[in-house]
C-alpha cells in the first residue's frame, strides 16, 4: 500500500520531456517533487504562471509570487506571467498537457466530483470546473475510500458532479486505474496489495488488465 | 490636460454609494486593492455587490468589508479562508454566487472586449449549469454565461502612470488586468506612480483608455496567506 | 464652401480634453492637425497603439511603428501598444470617445455605406464594420456629393451597408448636419453656402435647425 | 529537455503540406513573418488557406506566395495594395473570404483561449452578416462568429526565447500574439533569440506554452508600405 509520496512518485512516472503541467492542491503538489532525472517539466499555476520553481528561501518570499494555493513560490527559467483569463485560455485550449487533481470521488465513466458536500460550507469550484471540463488528460490521485471506509472509485458519484467523463486515469495507496469503456482498468496494483484487496474497495465496476503488474515506485 | 490623477483612495472612491456593484482584484490576498478597501470601510459603503474571485480573510482584504457588513452579496470562485463569511452566509445575512474561476475571468474580459457573453465548457453537467444555455459546437458543450455590468473597478498595479497605464508585478497580475478593462468607472491604485511617458509602451498591461483614476497607493502591507519556505 | 481641410478644421472642434478618438483614413486623418489649444486628445490606431504622434522625422522612420493606414507614425508621451483583439476591444466596450470617418454614402437614419462598390475590386472592410458597429460617437467627413454631382446624404444607401443607424453627425464641404430621428439636421452651413443649395444636393430627409448659424472655421 | 529551437525557416515549415491551413501574423508588411514566407515560396508549397489581415504587396510579403499562385484561399480583413491578388480574384483562380478586422482579431483570441464562437456586433445589417446567426443582448444585435480552425501558426517576434516565449515591438504587435495562440502548430522567427530566463516573465506577450517552434530570423528586410515624414 502507497503512502500519500507514493501517489506522487508514482504520478511523476507519467511526466514527459516538455510537458506543461496543472498541478492541484494537496497530494497532486507533491508530484513536483518526485519529476524523473533529465526532463524538463512546467508547471502552470492558474493564478497566471508559467514555470513555478520551489518555495523560497525565508529572505526570498515575494507577496507577488504565489502558486493557485496561495503559498509563497518561485520562478524557474523560462517562466512567464498572464492574467487569468489567458491562463484558463491555455488551460480551455488544451495547451496543457497533464493535469493532475485530488477528488471526493471518480466514477467508472469518468466524472469527478471534487467541489462540494451537502450539508456543509461550500467554498466554491475555484478553477477546478474549468480543469475537468478543458484538460485533455486529467489523472487523479487520491485515497482509494474515504474515512468511512466507503469506495471513492463509483459507478456513480453521489457528491455534486465537478465535471462530466473527464477523468482518464486514477491513483490511490491501492493500484492504477486507466478509465475505459469498460470501466476502472486496474494496470498496476501497489506493493503488499491483492487484486482482490482492490475488488473488494472498488464500487464502481472494475476489470483487471491482462498484463496487470505490480508497481514500481 | 489628460491628468487622471486622483489625491487618495477616500478621493478616488467619493461617488461609491450604497448597492454599486464593484469588481475588486485580487486572487487570494495577492494584488489587492488595499488603499480602497479601506477606504470603503472607512466611509461605510453598504449594500455593496461585490465581484472578486476569493473574500479575503477574516481580518484583511474583503474581509474587512464583510466585518462591518457592508456586503449585500458576493460573487467569488473561492471563499475558503473566511469565518465570519461562513457565518454570514450560513445565517442569511449574505447572498453569494459562486462562479468557476476561469468563467469569472473571462467574463471580465468579455466586459472589457465588449462581447456580451461567452461560451465555455466549465460547468457542463454540473449545478452551475442550472438554468444557463447549453450548446454543443463541435461535439462539445459549453454554457453561455454573460458579460459582468460593474458599476466600478478597483485593481491594484504595481506601476501606473497619469495617464491610467497600468504594469502588474509577478502573479498580483492575476484578476486586476481583466476587472480594469470591465468597470463603468475603473480606479487604479498603485505602489509607483510615474508621469505618463515614463513606462515602456511595449511593457503595459493595461492601456490606459480603461483607467479613470489612478493614484499611489500607502502602506501597503501585502499579507501573505501561506508563507512556505524552503529551509537552507 | 469648405475644402478638405476646412472640413477637418471644423471636425477638430468636435474634440475635448482627455478624449480618446479614432481617426480614420483621408479627411478623418487631418482633423489631428487642427487639434484646439490647451487641451490633450489621445489618437487609437486600431493596429495595436494609444497615443500616435505626428510623422517621423526622416532618420527615426521606424518600420515596426505604423498607424492603420500603414505610414509611419511616432508616438507621444504614455502611448502604448496592444494586439489587433484588445484593439478592437477598447472600440467595442465603446471606450473610444470619437470616432471619425469617410464615407461614400450615409443615410438619413444613420445607415453608412463605405467599404464597397458593385462591380470594383473590393478591397476589404478592414476594421470599418468594427468601428461603426460599436463606436458610441461617429462623425463622418465627406464631400457633399459624388464625382457624378449626385448626393451622398441620402434617404437610404444604395451601395452596401457598412453598418446600421451609427452615424451621429456629418460634416461636408457645405455644412455641418446632425442625424435626428428627423432626418440631417443642417446646424450649420459654410461660410458662402446658401441653405437653398444645401437643399439641392440633400436628397435625405433634411431639416434647417432653427438656430441654423454659419459655421465658423 | 524543453528546447523548441530549430535552426532557420526551412526546419520550422517541414511538416506544412500542400492544402494546409496557415495563419500569418502581422499588420500590412509590418510584424510578418518574412523568412518562414520565403521558405514557403522556396518549397513551392500548394492550394493554401492563407488567413492573415492583409495579403501583401506585389513583390513582398504573401505576395510572394500569390506570385506563385500557392494560395488558394484567402482569409483577410483588406486586400487593397496587391495588383496580382486582384487579378487572381477576379479570373476566379483564387477565392476570398474578407472578414472585418476585430472579428478577425477575436476569432484567433477565440481559438486560443478555447472558445468556439464569439459575439460581434460587426457586420450585423451587412452582407458579412449573410448565413449568420444573429443574436440580440441587452438590445444590440450580435453576430455568432466561430473560432478558427488553422494547421499552422506563423508569426513574428522582435525578441523570444528557447521556451517559445515571446515579445513583440511597437506595432509590429498586431495580430501575432492572437495568431501565435490559434496554430494546432505554431512557428514563431524572432529578431534575437535568447535562453531561457534571459526574457523578463512580467514582460512576456506570448508565453511559450502556445509556441512549438523557434528560430532566429535573417535578413529582414521590413519593408514599409508607406514611409510618411515630418520635414524639419
Amino acid at each position: 500500500m502507497l503512502d500519500k509520496f507514493g501517489i506522487a512518485k508514482r504520478i511523476a512516472k507519467e511526466l514527459k520531456d516538455g510537458y506543461y503541467v496543472n498541478l492541484g492542491i494537496g497530494i497532486p503538489t507533491l508530484v513536483a517533487n518526485y519529476m524523473p532525472p533529465g526532463i524538463e517539466v512546467i508547471l502552470q499555476s492558474e493564478n497566471g504562471l508559467l514555470g513555478i520553481g520551489p518555495f523560497p528561501f525565508e529572505e526570498n518570499v515575494d507577496a507577488d509570487l504565489i502558486n493557485a494555493g496561495k503559498q509563497t513560490v518561485t520562478t524557474t527559467k523560462g517562466s512567464s506571467f498572464f492574467d487569468s483569463a489567458m491562463s484558463f485560455g491555455m488551460i480551455r485550449s488544451g495547451r496543457v498537457d497533464l493535469t493532475v487533481l485530488g477528488a471526493m470521488e471518480v466514477a467508472d465513466n469518468g466524472d469527478i466530483a471534487n467541489w462540494k458536500i451537502p450539508g456543509k460550507m461550500v467554498k466554491g469550484m475555484g478553477g477546478e470546473m474549468d480543469l475537468v471540463a478543458s484538460a485533455k488528460n486529467i489523472i487523479v490521485a487520491m485515497q482509494h475510500v474515504n474515512k468511512a471506509g466507503e469506495s471513492k472509485l463509483l459507478s456513480k458519484c453521489t457528491l455534486p458532479i465537478t465535471g462530466l467523463g473527464c477523468v482518464k486515469k486514477v491513483v490511490t495507496e491501492l493500484g492504477v486505474f486507466d478509465i475505459k469503456p469498460e470501466g476502472f482498468v486496474c494496470i498496476e496494483y501497489a506493493p503488499g496489495v491483492s487484486l482482490d484487496y482492490i475488488k473488494e474497495k472498488t464500487q464502481g465496476r472494475l476489470v483487471i488488465a491482462p498484463d496487470v503488474k505490480e508497481m514500481v515506485v | 490636460m489628460l491628468n487622471k490623477v486622483v489625491k487618495n483612495a477616500d478621493e478616488a472612491i467619493k461617488d461609491i454609494s450604497d448597492g454599486a456593484t464593484l469588481m475588486l482584484g485580487g486572487f487570494g490576498l495577492c494584488g489587492i486593492p488595499e488603499n480602497c478597501i479601506q477606504a470603503l470601510v472607512k466611509k461605510n459603503i453598504r449594500e455593496l455587490t461585490c465581484i472578486s474571485n476569493n473574500a479575503g480573510v477574516d481580518d484583511f482584504g474583503i474581509g474587512l468589508l464583510l466585518q462591518k457588513h457592508q456586503v449585500k452579496k458576493m460573487i467569488a470562485s473561492y471563499v475558503g479562508e473566511n469565518a465570519e463569511f461562513e457565518r454570514q452566509l450560513l445565517s442569511g445575512e449574505m447572498e453569494v454566487e459562486l462562479i468557476p474561476q476561469g468563467t469569472l475571468a473571462t467574463r471580465c474580459m468579455a466586459t472589457g472586449y465588449g462581447m456580451p457573453a461567452i461560451y465555455t465548457p466549465a460547468g457542463v453537467g454540473t449545478e452551475v449549469a442550472e438554468g444557463k444555455e447549453i450548446r454543443e459546437f463541435n461535439g462539445k458543450k459549453y454554457l453561455l454565461e454573460h458579460a459582468f455590468n460593474s458599476d466600478f473597478a478597483i485593481v491594484k498595479a504595481w506601476k501606473g502612470d497619469s495617464h491610467g497605464n497600468l504594469i502588474y508585478r509577478a502573479t498580483s497580475r492575476n484578476f486586476n488586468p481583466l476587472m480594469a478593462m470591465a468597470g463603468k468607472i475603473t480606479i487604479a491604485e498603485v505602489e509607483e506612480l510615474v508621469p505618463a511617458g515614463e513606462l515602456d509602451p511595449d511593457m503595459i498591461h493595461t492601456p490606459g483608455i480603461y483607467v479613470n483614476r489612478i493614484f499611489k497607493g500607502e502602506n501597503y502591507e501585502k499579507r501573505i496567506e501561506q508563507i512556505t519556505i524552503t529551509k537552507r
